[in-house]
């Protein structure tokens, strides 16, 4: 059995945040009631730590405890996207624990678990890591969206994702299975080996695949699976839904694209006629659905969902381009939601609920700087020009349009235009209505931090995101 | 500093829009002088840039690169030729002015400014940039001020004011949950039909980069060695022109422009008449013609065809309109129709009045726009019919009215006059019907213009409107002396500009010449 | 292959099953042939020493019982990777030894968090 | 030797089973057994294939199959706890508080 010290080192960031994680359950029953502010620095803490240790190993390139676990440029690229989203919610949740009233320190040791769960799924270079790394995500996400259990939207929310949430993993098993029967090995690099060798003609490699894409697309709120997000982004609590919105979608669309284009990749033809299916029906109905709502959290979600269907675009282009524009997609896309969901936090006011778009009437007069932040979000996800929403569908289009799928970019960018009417609703409701009553909506500082950064991120990334893709491209999936 | 001369024009908005984030609300003095100085800025430099532009030489002069991304050869292009010049000149004069129109608002100036600069910027930035990649995003930039600007410091339209009750819900009001003329709907509109028009022009973009397998946006190589197929030629100008058209309002594509008029402010008029509408132009001229000459000669006749309803159905519609901002919205879009007359007939002399006319139509319809809008924070309504005799109390301002509508028909002293001339007399051996039906549309302007003037200035006064005073402070009468008189100096001295824009104009003509002369085109159009 | 349908190794296991079967069936069916039937009103009420019974058989259940049983999966399949631990201890040596006392001290952090929390009280 | 084929259709039945089970039935609790039998129908195929491949990997997955099935029944039923405290009902028709 050999274990050497690099197997640790390599693990590290992993090990750091599970030791926290079970450090806070530890100190929690032993900490008074109202002390409960240490347990998040404690969390921010952990997850500085590990930021610094991915840091380091930021461009190793080493396959550790014997094929499970691999450490890559790639995985390292997401594992950064999820150690700012996890800051960003931890910071966002700060404020908005103690005025829910559920302000339990175990909440940080859920965050910290969800977010060891999405880095084992990110770098696990073996079917079995994959799995485990999932369903301990996506079991800390069942926790975490249920958290305000004395509200029932809240436990309807945790309910739905939780019986379609271990549903697909029912499935997604059941397609690793035939999988590991046609290939003989659950190792992605074996298993691409292998379908060199035999003849991909067999069609329960076929039925396998469409197991696989149901399971992830489960995960990704791709639309046939997409019933339970707007529901589990109305009831659950903000931070968690940012949290759910960015860090979830972003881990699992690392694994899929890892699991399909390193494992997969022979059978290209087959499952790419499935994903453009999937994209087509997915930003179709996401666009379209959204422009009927009211509730901010579920008209985000379905913006979310449109957002996938652009994102999946990148995946099923299949070359370097396409890895590189999901790349470039997934973390302009996390820094847009969360900074929204960190303005939805924001309204949470005594009685005001907060979630409807007309909740937001009149706030440039309210909190000019929280206008003036969303704003920049909204523009962003509608994908105008100065802003980093731009620059990713611009870069999706032209994967597309490269591998002559031009149908596809012109039908993204129809329901770019389309989406553009309730973004600009939310604006239109902040700038041009007025306020129903002139308080002014004080921003607690954590909350001010993480909008700025998020809007400046914004602003960087759609002006000037030179150095930043460069990053995004050596650290692309090399294809063998 | 003489290389880096668009950086400082393209940048000196942007550069005013981040002092200005750090003026407080509180001090509108310092956040007024702050946007004028980087209104003055680009304006003097695009001066500069007009009198040593290298008319001998022609072609793309002052060029800066910077390589933005390697991977996809996207690299930050700037560069003018005779054709960009004399518009990065209009936008620049119109936001010098605008700032000055706008100087009494009061409702957060900090923030009008920022989008206003921005607005400018961004229209600045399409006209000296030579990289297709750059020259959308500056396009689809021009979008997000233009929505906030109408949607917050606009005005509602055609009795809005008067409607009993606000939630009336007709059919285009249920779709957009606003009252139909509310400025909300106005801004909502614009916006979806400039991002509509944009998706199209996009989606030509993206074709070219695909096909020209250069893999690059530079406009230049893509024209010197790009090898877009024979067959995506005709496709791909179509596509370009309708993208583009829409902004510049063609005549299917214009039921937008009237209405963004009517609601915008006073300076955001000003400047999306002056400039906005000319992105289209400029941009089927910067992409469709350098690229697809062959494919401009085959198609321009349709735009030839397109032009005369515009001229015509803006010219009538404006007569019967009740609202000055509306009468003038339909008036600018009636003189688009000229300039896509002008290039439509694809020779030296009328692409160079085409181009000229653009230069001059900007200055007319700023100083009609900006008086409208002094009228209204006057008189508080816009309605002509209850308007009247207001020469009286304001001679000042009357005058320059006089001026401005000489302008806009072409009175023979202003820059409008060489340029309608030119674009009459270039097109009269191509199309001499569409010709003639120009130059009865000049005399449509002369009606509807002189019926406003009659309506709004003389006349009996209502003694309502007894307090309106005059332009007396020099703030509000330096932009009108500004724009009136550059209208009549380059009327009176247009040599330089004209020497300028035939450079840019003839390599043109030459390619699309060179492919082979314009079939005479049969029939009555 | 379809020729030994009936593996021939697998005959006593079936046999078995024969006969446990046989043996529940005849008793039952012996049963009810034999006894005499005369059914009256009280011998169908059900048995409740005499009183009526005035709520359905199947009361709530208190919560203590379902938090005891749900500990009791976690920590029995903790007892299921130490069975395969155990058989191949000699092989693996120190490097065992080290692997399954992080797994236990995990679960002990699980153990002293519940215990902690009262889960475990009972009254 | 029993064929792989009658373990990959046993593993098949079960696994649909299991998904008509959760797609049909109304009761919470029905529906969290039938997910356990979609896992364990992954269990069945993985065993078998690790038998007839000769590999150890199969089996090995299924204990961490097993592992996660059992996590996932007890977040389960404490959802299904909180949900029937909450909302008096476990019949997943009315759980319909959120829509479209």
């Amino acid at each position: 059995m050999t274990f050497s010290v690099t197997d640790i080192g390599a693990v590290l960031p992993e090990i750091l945040i599970a030791v926290y994680a079970c450090a806070i359950l530890l100190i929690e029953p032993f900490l008074p009631k109202d002390r409960r502010e240490i347990l998040a620095y404690f969390g921010l803490a952990a997850l500085g730590l590990a930021f610094i240790a991915t840091w380091q190993l930021l461009w190793a390139d080493l396959t550790v405890l014997n094929g499970m676990f691999v450490l890559d440029p790639f995985g390292n690229f997401f594992k950064l996207l999820l150690y700012v989203a996890a800051i960003m919610t931890i910071l966002l949740s700060m404020g908005y624990l103690r005025r829910e009233r559920i302000d339990l320190g175990e909440y940080y040791a859920f965050i910290l678990l969800a977010i060891c769960g999405m880095m084992i799924m990110v770098s696990g270079s073996d079917l079995v890591t994959v799995f485990l790394g999932l369903e301990l995500m996506s079991i800390t996400f069942y926790i975490l969206v249920g958290f305000k259990r004395f509200e029932e939207k809240s436990l309807e929310a945790s309910a739905k994702y939780f019986i379609l949430g271990s549903f697909s993993s029912g499935i997604l098993l059941f397609g690793i299975s035939l999988l590991y029967g046609l290939s003989g090995t659950t190792n992605l690099e074996a298993v691409a080996l292998h379908l060199r060798g035999a003849d991909p003609g067999n069609p329960a490699w076929v039925l396998a695949v469409i197991l696989l894409v149901a399971g992830f697309g489960f995960k990704i709120a791709a639309v046939p699976f997409h019933m339970w997000a707007p529901d589990v982004y109305e009831g659950a609590p903000t931070p968690v839904t940012a949290f759910l919105s960015v860090g979830s979608k972003a881990a699992s669309f690392a694994v899929f694209l890892r699991v399909f284009m390193e494992a997969l990749g022979g059978i290209h033809a087959d499952w790419r006629f499935l994903l453009i299916l999937l994209s087509v029906i997915t930003i179709v109905m996401g666009s379209v659905v959204a422009l009927v709502q009211t509730n901010i959290k579920r008209m985000l979600a379905y913006s979310g969902i449109a957002h996938s269907g652009y994102a999946l675009i990148g995946l099923l282009v299949g070359d370097r381009l396409g890895i590189f524009s999901l790349m470039l997609y997934m973390p302009i896309y996390a820094v847009m939601t969360l900074g929204a969901f960190g303005v939805v936090t924001l309204l949470r006011r005594g009685g005001v609920e907060g979630d409807a778009i007309d909740d937001f009437a009149g706030l440039a007069k309210k909190n000019r700087l929280a206008a003036l932040a969303m704003l920049i979000f909204m523009f962003s996800l509608a994908g105008i020009p100065p802003t980093a929403g731009f620059i990713a569908k611009f870069y999706i289009f032209m994967a597309a349009v490269n591998v002559h799928l031009t149908w596809l970019a012109v039908l993204g960018v129809i329901f770019t235009a389309v989406s553009a009417y309730f973004y600009l609703k939310v604006v239109m409701v902040m700038y041009m209505k007025e306020p129903d009553e002139e308080v002014h909506l004080a921003a607690p500082p954590a909350v001010v931090m993480v909008l700025a950064v998020a809007a400046v991120a914004v602003l960087l990334l759609g002006i000037y995101p030179g150095p930043f893709l460069d990053y995004a491209q050596n650290a692309a999936l090399k294809i063998r | 500093m003489m290389d880096h001369i668009l950086s400082t024009i393209l940048f000196a908005p942007f550069v005013g829009v981040v002092v200005l984030l750090f003026i407080p609300n509180a001090r509108p003095l310092a956040v007024r002088t702050t946007a004028s100085i980087a209104g003055l800025i680009p304006t003097l430099a695009s001066f500069y840039l007009l009198y040593h532009y290298d008319s001998a030489a022609g072609g793309y002069q002052f060029t800066e690169q910077y390589v933005w991304s390697k991977e996809l050869g996207i690299s930050f292009f700037l560069g003018v030729d005779g054709i960009s010049i004399p518009l990065a000149l209009a936008s620049s004069i119109l936001l010098f002015t605008g700032v000055f129109i706008s100087w009494h608002i009061e409702d957060r100036p900090k923030e009008f400014y920022i989008f206003l600069l921005i607005l400018a910027a961004a229209t600045i930035g399409v006209y000296v940039s030579l990289d297709l990649f750059f020259l959308y995003f500056f396009y689809e930039m021009s979008v997000l001020p233009m929505y906030v600007l109408l949607g917050v410091w606009g005005s509602h339209t055609k009795g809005y004011l008067e409607m009993a009750d606000k939630e009336k819900r007709d059919s285009v009001g249920f779709i957009f949950n606003f009252a139909s003329n509310s400025k909300e709907y106005a801004a909502m509109k614009l916006t979806l039909f400039l991002s509509a028009g944009a998706i199209v022009a996009l989606i030509a973009i993206l074709i070219i980069y695909a096909t020209s397998g250069l893999h690059t946006f530079n406009l230049v190589e893509l024209q010197a060695h790009g090898r877009v197929p024979q067959y995506l030629h005709g496709i791909l100008f179509l596509l370009i022109f309708f993208g583009f058209a829409s902004i510049a309002p063609i005549w299917p594509l214009h039921s937008w422009s009237p209405v963004g008029h009517a609601a915008a402010p006073a300076a955001v008029s000003m400047l999306h008449a002056g400039v906005l509408m000319k992105l289209g132009h400029f941009s089927i001229i910067r992409v469709g013609y350098t690229l697809f000459p062959d494919a401009t000669r085959e198609w321009m006749p349709l735009a030839a065809v397109l032009c005369v309803f515009s001229i015509v159905y803006g010219g009538l519609v404006a007569y019967f309109q009740r609202d000055t901002k509306y009468v003038i919205g339909y008036s600018s879009s009636s003189h688009m129709g000229y300039v896509f007359l002008g290039m439509a007939a694809l020779n030296v002399i009328s692409m160079t009045g085409a181009v000229l006319y653009m230069f001059a139509h900007a200055l007319a319809t700023g100083m009609l726009f900006a008086i409208a809008g002094y009228v209204y924070d006057q008189t508080h309504t816009r309605d002509i019919p209850s308007l009247g005799g207001l020469s009286s109390k304001m001679p000042f301002i009357a005058g320059i009215f006089v001026v401005a509508v000489a302008a806009s028909f072409g009175l023979p002293l202003t820059v409008n006059f060489i340029g309608e001339l030119m674009i009459l007399v270039g097109s009269w051996s191509i199309y001499p019907v569409q010709t003639i039906i120009a130059v009865l549309g000049i005399g449509l302007t002369l009606a509807y213009l002189f019926r406003m003037m009659r309506g709004v200035f003389y006349g009996p006064m209502d003694p309502h409107y007894a307090h309106a005073q005059d332009a007396s402070p020099f703030v509000d009468r330096l932009p009108l002396l500004v724009m009136a008189a550059t209208s009549i100096y380059f009327g009176l001295f247009p040599t330089q500009f004209i020497h300028v824009i035939r450079a840019g104009v003839m390599p043109l003509i030459a390619a699309i010449q060179g492919a082979g002369p314009i079939p005479p085109v049969g029939g009555p159009f | 292959m379809p020729g030994n349908f009936i593996p021939v190794n697998y005959l006593p296991i079936v046999i078995f099953i024969a006969i446990a079967l046989a043996f529940g069936g005849v008793t039952l069916l012996l049963g009810t042939l034999l006894r005499p039937r005369r059914i009256y009103k009280a011998k169908l009420t059900p048995y409740e020493s005499g009183n009526i019974p005035f709520s359905d058989a199947r009361a709530p259940f208190p919560l203590r019982y379902y938090i005891i049983a749900m500990i009791f999966v976690i920590f029995d399949i903790e007892t299921v990777f130490l069975y395969p631990w155990a058989v191949v201890y000699d092989k693996i040596g120190l490097y065992g030894l080290v692997e399954m006392t992080l797994f236990i001290s995990v679960l002990l952090v699980g153990y002293i968090y519940a215990w902690k929390k009262g889960a475990l009280e009972w009254d | 030797m029993v064929p792989l084929s009658y373990y990959v259709i046993l593993s098949a039945i079960v696994f649909f089973i299991g998904v008509i089970g959760v797609l049909i039935r109304r009761n919470i609790i029905i529906l969290l057994l039938s997910i356990e039998l979609m896992l364990n129908a992954a269990n069945i195929n993985f065993v078998a294939f690790s038998h007839y491949l000769k590999t150890i990997t199969g089996q090995v997955f299924v204990f961490f199959v097993l592992t996660v099935a059992a996590a996932e029944v007890v977040i389960g039923l404490a959802i299904l706890i909180a949900l029937y405290r909450g909302k008096a009902t476990v019949n997943v028709e009315e759980v319909n508080l959120m829509k479209w």
